[in-house]
């Protein structure tokens, strides 16, 4: 603890780039990815076997997926409750990831986290809070840590249009602003807020537009399509490395999926809206970017396997999994184990 | 009278209160759509200028509904879950708490702020508050804790006619209980009234919220080993009736008290105390405190269930202070 | 209690305008009065007869003036803790606000809120809150209060360049647009908040620009100019009362006294910035212009002197009042007194 | 040694832990102005990089030293008055109590936020918060409320170079007490480790922060009256040093819980419901609190002060405990 030196906990390695070289192939991998935990999650949900609420991914991969592909490994990320597919596009591994959604012990979080906390700080993924808006102010300080500590990372935070309407938006971006912080805020409108339209929660029309209450640059980008964001989120990169400071994006993208089960009667009639969607799917979109490039559909399937076959490893990792001991729920509260209860230790001991 | 349950006791309250009294109007994020089923209808039957969808944004709606309160409207704000205070702590204790006091009077603050204890299913952490007792330190609030359909129900109509703010928290452990409901549009139940849910001669059981039911059933096991529990609950955490909980223990000489709080700063807590300080010469034996661990609630079931207060909890901290042995365990679980 | 018609708590008269026919002579002297009970109200806190901090606002009075004017008497109004002016530009009586600051019982709060909380609600002032921001959410909410009531008020909230770095600054502007409420959002940028130059709280230099995030219209306006003001918010009130939703309005003014007394180390050495303002004092300004205009200088002169008088009244009445007793401290916290705790009671019966 | 006030035991304590470990930085609201005199020179001597001006957004800020912990920095967060903590109490709880935990141990969370107790000086409702307890009632945070310059330095230090979050709270009426300061860079006093402020046999007195002294000299007057009062000051709320405080109860019989703060699920009741459940044998009668009345604090000095515990509140409690008929109230004032 001792020590005059600036010293990173966290992520030691990586300080280079380490982004996959064949980026297009890697990108397409980890929506599909995505995708199948995704359907899986939803499966074993549905089936009993995970408890808690489920909020789903599925429809807005290739924001996650395009944005992470522009970060070093060693960049900071932080989610929301939406956040299965963070991780996953951050780079995180599969296996720790489905064993929190069953709430075991080799989970990524232990299992006290569960699914809207799937947060892998191995893979700079700081904190998938589920307070709406929560992390954006946690994002702004690890974009300070990294400003401090002259690390060169920047630190990139996801949440949502219904977000946005939160202080912790309002307070998160001015700090950034002011202090010329290394932070991408990238907002994932997808339409609602549970029920609530976009156009019941506020009365403009692009969250982009709120750059400019603190001279903060922002740009708004197809979030159905992974190269743009890609693109978009890699100019902010750069910006944010080379000192120029903090940028907002909007993506506008869209779920599939109610949003969520298990929280509440949230099923909501949209209409033909979603098959409209549906028909901009990214992954569809950039296998057929993909295909017309001339990578061969054999390629492209055989991703689609291997990955179907790395999530069901997960599953069958996560259910033969053990449950946490008892012990374990006085864990981590503090950096040293609480004393357990009197009532409680005659029953673990 | 009909059968129903808890949420559509406070569906009920609320509905009669609005057809009551045009003045009355209620606003949370998505409300329309009725996240947990306490508004079914209300758009339909009220407006939508009535019944308002707020923006993600606690602190501001929490405080508007005081702005509005203050010039004569009667906000009902419902921020569905307990942990969605935290934001908007700021307009609760400093302008909703303060108002009426620091302008001496000027001000009245009609308002009801309604959200659920969201515990014990797996909702982690950041989901499964009941900090009621924080809000218990604050002057200014009143804070309601109905345990089943027809306190709710009572309750939440006088919690909308009170002049003052008030704070109902919904033990999402309630939600499905069933009992029949009073149709008179006049049923009301006082805030600052606790209840005698059952009497007993032996020791009381002061018991919060959704720890009413697990104390109820204790006591029906406790029956069963000899010994008679008075279960109390004080229904309103502020104003509390001291009165019917001292003359309970100074009857039993003995007390519990239950609360699925964090022990350390519950509300089970403050009850101790005030049992220690105003009935001691009563006490044969020290007061007890059945409530949940000090630690965060795990997302795991695993391991969440048993930081909580339970049915054998109770039964063994009644046994121990009545000085019998401890029933057998293997018969004892429930 | 019962009743089922709206039936507005406050304000039921004065429903019509009641704005004083001469206009510009009651703006001079409503200004001349905020002057001369702060420089009364420095003068005895500096002898100890005012307990607590004290924050001035002088320099600012054509804000707060200008912006009251345009008022109805019955319209809403919701200050913060630099607030003498408001509600002396709104048209309060001196006596109570005088003698709430000295703690006495008949002070407009019975001694209950003291300087950081001069609110008088028989002119519509609903609350001087001294938590920065926090009167902004309040504001929006008693014009959605005049929404529900169909009164036909407008809410005004002043607040300062600091404030709009709060979370509830965001929350509530983004609410009134949602809802299109009758509110106008007065900052009055005064450069400072504590020590903290506007540059030094966020990246932009106008805070009217934040109006764009939310869809709201703002203007910029010379806050040391009442006239300028006055045109600024009736404006604004104008289009709130026509159902045309808020307005942000900033005001670029000055005070002249440190930010505080008594509130911990404040003193800041501003250099000759001071002294260039003062220049543009908006009294000052206002007689010349008023002169100009063919008002005689006795004229004015006479209201300076009726004005000395009318606060003297008010300090003299104020000491001549009685602290409030023991028992109003129980008072007020619910509209049923609080029972008195026994170690208490005794030495008060 | 040198004299020195509580006030720069807070400002020598951050210097010295500065300068030892350069991840630790200041920010706050006008620190570089130096508000109250604890952050006198920083800019110079750190840099404008570590000692940060911050715009007025609490939750913003507060977040921000959680994002900045998480990776690698220590920071200070001086909140300057704790009513500001209110704005932030989403970030204080959702984030920065609970992160640790949630992420299953992932994220380490050192950081310290200060802020003083601002009463008792006609600072008004909204300025004169004692908010601790509600704190406690959250798993999470460790919770220091040092009462003299020695404690405050090494308490401070201690909790500057602690892994887990600190809250600070700095009671305004110790700010000018003096004593003796160690100049030992590592002086340093442990979280959790409460202190016997005064030996005696026939009262335990339990005073929390700027009660502490008032029951010292509540002692004084006690000592003259043939009564020997034991005054215990925890120090720290969490971890509380519930040892120390079971050991004096059951040495003296006899406890008294003192604080500053509203009395409903107050620190002080906390301790009197852990006296009654752990050492109700020892008892020899009721455990009392002396704590503020819970109404809010008005402005007016005429009526403010008299609703604080005050040494005549200590002293009366402690005879009517121990049975000695009330001193001569007219002698009795202080
Ligand atoms: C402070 C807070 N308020 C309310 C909620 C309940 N809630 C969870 S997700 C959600 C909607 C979030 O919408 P958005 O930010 O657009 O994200 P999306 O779900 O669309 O991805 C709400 C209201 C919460 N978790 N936290
Ligand atoms: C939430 C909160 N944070 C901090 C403070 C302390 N404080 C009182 S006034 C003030 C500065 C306010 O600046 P501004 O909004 O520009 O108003 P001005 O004082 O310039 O009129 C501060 C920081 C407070 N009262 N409330
Ligand atoms: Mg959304
Ligand atoms: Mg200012």
């Amino acid at each position: 603890m001792a020590g005059t030196l600036w010293r990173p906990i966290l992520f030691t390695e990586n300080a280079v780039s380490d982004r996959p070289n064949d980026l297009s192939l890697e990108k397409f991998r980890r929506m599909v990815r995505i995708r199948e935990f995704e359907t899986v999650a939803e499966a074993i949900h549905a089936a009993g076997e995970v408890p808690g609420a489920l909020h789903t991914y599925t429809g807005q991969e290739a924001t996650g997926v395009g944005a992470c592909i522009a970060l070093r490994s060693d960049d900071y990320m932080v989610g929301n409750h939406r956040s299965h597919g963070h991780p996953i596009a951050k780079g995180a591994k599969l296996r720790p990831l489905m064993a929190e959604l069953l709430g075991k012990v080799t989970g990524v979080c232990k299992g006290k986290g569960g699914s809207m906390h799937l947060s892998d700080f191995s893979v700079g993924s700081l904190g998938e809070t589920s307070i709406v808006g929560s992390g954006i102010p946690v994002a702004a300080g690890a974009a300070l840590g990294a400003k401090l500590q002259r690390n060169g990372r920047v630190s990139l935070c996801f949440f949502g249009d219904g977000a946005s309407n939160e202080g912790a938006f309002h307070e998160g971006l001015n700090l950034a602003a002011v202090w010329k912080l290394p932070a991408i805020f990238l907002c994932e409108n997808n339409g609602y807020a549970v029920s609530t339209p976009v156009s019941g929660s506020m009365a403009i029309v692009n969250i982009a537009d709120r750059g400019r209450a603190y001279g903060i640059p922002s740009a708004i980008v197809d979030g159905q399509d992974v190269d743009a964001v890609e693109e978009a989120v890699a100019a902010a990169v750069d910006r944010a490395r080379a000192g120029g400071g903090p940028t907002l994006l909007e993506s506008k993208t869209y779920r599939y999926a109610d949003h969520a089960v298990n929280m509440g009667r949230l099923t909501l009639n949209r209409g033909p809206e979603v098959e409209v969607w549906r028909k901009r799917d990214p992954i569809l979109m950039y296998r057929a970017r993909l295909l017309e490039g001339g990578i061969a559909a054999s390629v492209l399937n055989a991703i689609v396997e291997e990955v179907k076959l790395e999530v069901q490893d997960a599953l069958a990792f996560a259910r033969e999994s053990a449950y946490p001991s008892q012990l374990e729920a006085f864990d981590d509260v503090f950096v040293e184990r609480l004393p357990i209860p009197a009532w409680l230790s005659e029953d673990i001991i | 009278m009909a059968r129903a349950t808890y949420l559509e006791a406070i569906r009920q309250a609320q509905m009669e209160e609005m057809q009551r009294d045009s003045r009355v109007f209620i606003m949370g994020e998505d409300i329309i759509c009725n996240v947990f089923g306490t508004t079914t209808g209300f758009v339909d039957m009220f407006g939508a200028e009535r019944v308002l969808d707020t923006p993600i944004s606690e602190n501001g709606f929490i405080g508007a509904s005081a702005g509005a309160a203050m010039v004569g409207a009667r906000p009902i704000v419902d921020v569905t879950i307990s942990s969605f205070l935290y934001p908007a702590m700021d307009q609760i204790i400093s302008i909703i708490a303060k108002s009426r006091y620091i302008y001496g009077g000027q001000a009245r603050l009609p308002l009801v702020i309604r959200c659920c204890l969201f515990y014990g299913n797996s909702n982690a952490a950041q989901h499964s508050d009941r900090p009621y007792s924080m809000f218990m330190n604050v002057p200014g609030l009143k804070i309601i804790v109905p345990s089943d359909p027809v306190d709710m129900k009572g309750m939440l109509k006088v919690a909308i006619r009170d002049d003052d703010p008030v704070l109902c928290f919904e033990d999402s452990t309630c939600w499905s209980s069933k009992a029949d409901l009073p149709t008179d549009p006049d049923f009301l139940i006082p805030l600052g009234k606790g209840d005698v849910k059952r009497e007993g001669t032996d020791v009381s059981v002061i018991a919060v919220a959704g720890a009413v039911p697990l104390a109820l059933k204790a006591a029906q096991k406790l029956a069963g080993l000899g010994i008679s529990a008075e279960i109390i609950d004080p229904r309103s955490l502020v104003p509390l009736d001291r009165d019917l909980i001292l003359k309970s223990v100074r009857k039993t000489g003995r007390a519990i008290t239950v609360d699925p709080a964090h022990q350390t700063c519950s509300a089970a807590s403050e009850i101790s105390a005030m049992i220690a300080e105003f009935a001691f010469d009563a006490l044969r034996g020290p007061v007890l405190r059945v409530a949940t661990a000090d630690t965060h609630l795990p997302f795991s079931p695993a391991i969440e269930k048993s930081l909580y207060p339970s049915v054998d909890r109770i039964v063994t901290a009644a046994c121990r202070l009545v000085g019998v042995e401890h029933f057998d365990s293997a018969q004892g679980t429930v």
